[in-house]
């Protein structure tokens, strides 16, 4: 994936605490496992049946049989364990997933997230992202800052059907971080080089900026 | 033989059992545990024709469920997630395909309710979003929850890597997804196996699959007999 | 057990078929596994989460992990699996156990079951029959034909609350059989040296009598 | 100790955690199944006091959760038959024991969908009965079904044959009954084993209970160190 990626990646993996069990959505999320801090370890489920994913196996140990969400090969990591659909899933509801990482088409101002359908085209598809929305504990947004066109993705109403009713905790930028809380959005942290103002004219929605805003380096 | 017994039969004999206008269960996530050799037979079936299907996705273009689309055999498609098959997209565009979409998870519970003897529950998975315009929606203990109803079918069409020869059966890693919940949610239930062993052989705490769900077992091509 | 539980166990037994997957109630109904007919071959389901239930072990053999639903001692036949209450009851609900047999208080003139509270006690005590009633696709009731103080088990309407709204298909006495249908009781079976003149004496509702009634030894 | 690894406690350690006024659910069917090192512990806990407890039974007299009931622990019972212990039924009589009756499977499925995120079923059990009084029943497809929330709890007591360091579990024959659904629907799950092994000893294929579910494990008075 590009460097884009790689560096939103490191940003979310600063927000996992050690012991979380933590569920990887498809594209760059599936980027954050490799980017924990020293000292951070996290058990990883995938909503396909699994507890313990670990790694991308060498292409001699793929077994057809082992698959992450995004149906890409993965390895088990001892301690695993593997369940029916339905149990996955009644995990994820039930509150048992620490952590839930997303991607976004859009996010509105009071950090609802839109990932899963565009005005005009057949819905076709959902997946599990309404039930990781619902369930997981903790649910952190990774996307770019700007969609493709160079629009911004967080703006004060989606026009894109929202995937949930319930706000995400935290949006995760190559450019800045928002934490998600009653009254709106709060950005608590900058990468290295982008200032108030790159942020400001590029989101969408208004937000407060945190007393103590942090200046994290992007890369 | 035993009357308690599974039956096992070639793909062609079990997938007989099909009939025009059924509600098939097929399992598998994408291609991971879905039933290939049952889903090739179901192609070949006569009485498969005007099929609603129920299944996580619909296969790939020209892959596993895929190749029902061209073949004009499904009329109906029930699932979580069928944009990477854009064959899916272009027959519904074209109006020759139903599409009823639910979240995987809803999808999942919705299964294991119809085999379950559920009558509908309520989750939060979707309330307030476009997905439940025009169904039932219910404050809980000040949370919107959607209803939900179980789905049943005709024939449920599994994949599991092991049974014994009374229907016992166990799955390999992330392969079991949907397998186990379509077990219990049909009529007829026809398993594709890798591996058939003689009863007894299995841990009776590792079954996943007891053996009263299993009609017909098959075995998967190219296994050993 | 008595005499009289061996012959109504008796009398059930023929009404199971071979291949059935069979769940016994508590009492009575225990008994029926060891009346089956030759060539008759079923498999147990008890509802505390087992599938292939043997008969009593030796008391050398007992396994304090290993009960049935009555919390007596069993064994494992080749073939079984064991599974956690909700799995178990989801199969029960769901359609999955052909024959439930079960005790009563009371039956009414539609084949309505009363098995779990008397008036005037303090109700604690339900357990799985109700399950059982609505969910099993055949049900048997195995009841001696009068009650303790001499008085009809089968009545008009019960004073007793009903375990189901559904009748049950077969009620089997020591001395009678009735098959349950939309009109009511049919007697389709008397115990040798039993008459229907005794079964309309001693029986507090009204039946048919099946044209082609045939007469079963009692033992 | 690796942070994924899950606590390992002794018997009063772990039920220390249980405050007054707790909601407590105990695993086993009857004495099969049940955790009766932590039941004994309980018995000694300084917050063990105002309980309400969700079991299939309270114990024989004397025995199990049997014990709670004399030393005035317990104020509401909720499970599916507690007609066998003659002291809850006079408990009961007497007004010192609120009892709530379901049946059991729908006590074993409330409890599945309290840790499912379900927010209520409808199942035919119980329909048009006495227990159904002042209940919120439905027809759906012509069949009357009542409706029931989840069940949830504070701490969850349970019993399994085997652990290993991350806390995975399997269960010993029907001693596995309600204690799997348990694992899954109170805030702090503590199980009692038999027995710890190494993370990756278990066969991952026949986990039952996943390592997530479980926070503290304890084991049995006089299993082997």
């Amino acid at each position: 994936m590009s460097e884009t990626s790689t560096t939103i990646a490191k940003r979310v993996a600063r927000h996992i605490e050690d012991g979380e069990i933590v569920n990887l959505g498809i594209g760059i999320p599936t980027l954050v496992a490799d980017h924990l801090p020293d000292g951070v370890d996290v058990v990883l489920q995938t909503e396909n049946g699994m507890l313990g994913v670990g790694p991308t196996p060498a292409p001699d140990d793929v077994d057809p049989n082992l698959v992450n969400a995004g149906k890409l090969p993965v390895s088990e990591l001892a301690g695993a364990s593997y369940f029916a659909s339905s149990a996955s899933f009644g995990m994820i509801r039930g509150g048992h997933v620490d952590v839930a990482i997303l991607g976004a088409l859009q996010l509105d101002g009071r950090g609802r997230i839109a990932n899963w359908s565009i005005p005009g085209k057949p819905i076709l598809g959902v997946g599990g992202a309404m039930d990781l929305l619902v369930g997981a504990r903790k649910v952190i947004v990774a996307t770019t800052h700007l969609a493709k066109d160079g629009s911004a993705k967080i703006v004060a109403e989606a026009s894109f059907p929202l995937t949930a009713d319930r706000p995400v905790d935290l949006i995760v930028t190559e450019r800045a971080t928002f934490a998600v809380g009653d009254q709106g959005l709060t950005l608590i942290d900058l990468a290295d080089g982008t200032t108030v103002e790159w942020v400001t004219e590029n989101t969408g929605a208004p937000f407060a900026v945190a007393p103590e805003l942090s200046t994290e380096a992007a890369a | 033989m035993l009357s308690t017994m599974v039956q096992l039969l070639s793909p062609a004999e079990a997938l007989a059992k099909v009939k025009p206008g059924d509600t098939v269960m097929v399992g598998g996530f994408g291609l991971v545990g879905a039933p290939l050799t049952l889903i090739a037979a179901l192609l070949e079936a006569d009485g498969a024709r005007d099929l609603t299907v129920i299944s996580n996705n619909l296969g790939e273009p020209g892959r596993g469920l895929g190749k029902l689309l061209p073949a004009r055999r499904v009329s109906k498609a029930v699932g979580s997630y069928f944009t990477s098959n854009r064959e899916v997209v272009e027959a519904h565009l074209r109006g020759e395909l139903e599409v009823e979409l639910l979240p995987q998870g809803t999808l999942a519970e919705a299964i294991r309710a119809g085999g379950a003897g559920i009558g509908g529950f309520y989750v939060r998975t979707g309330a307030g979003t476009l997905l439940a315009e025009g169904r039932e929606q219910r404050e809980i203990d000040g949370e919107l929850y959607l209803f939900q109803r179980p789905l049943r079918a005709d024939v449920a069409l599994i994949r599991a890597a092991k049974a014994d020869r009374q229907g016992n059966l166990v799955y390999a890693r992330t392969a079991r997804n949907f397998n186990p919940d379509m077990a219990t949610a049909a009529t007829t239930v026809i398993a594709e196996v890798d591996e058939i062993v003689e009863v007894g052989e299995l841990d009776p705490n590792a079954v996943v699959t007891p053996h009263l769900f299993v009609d017909v077992l098959v075995r998967r091509a190219g296994a050993q007999p």
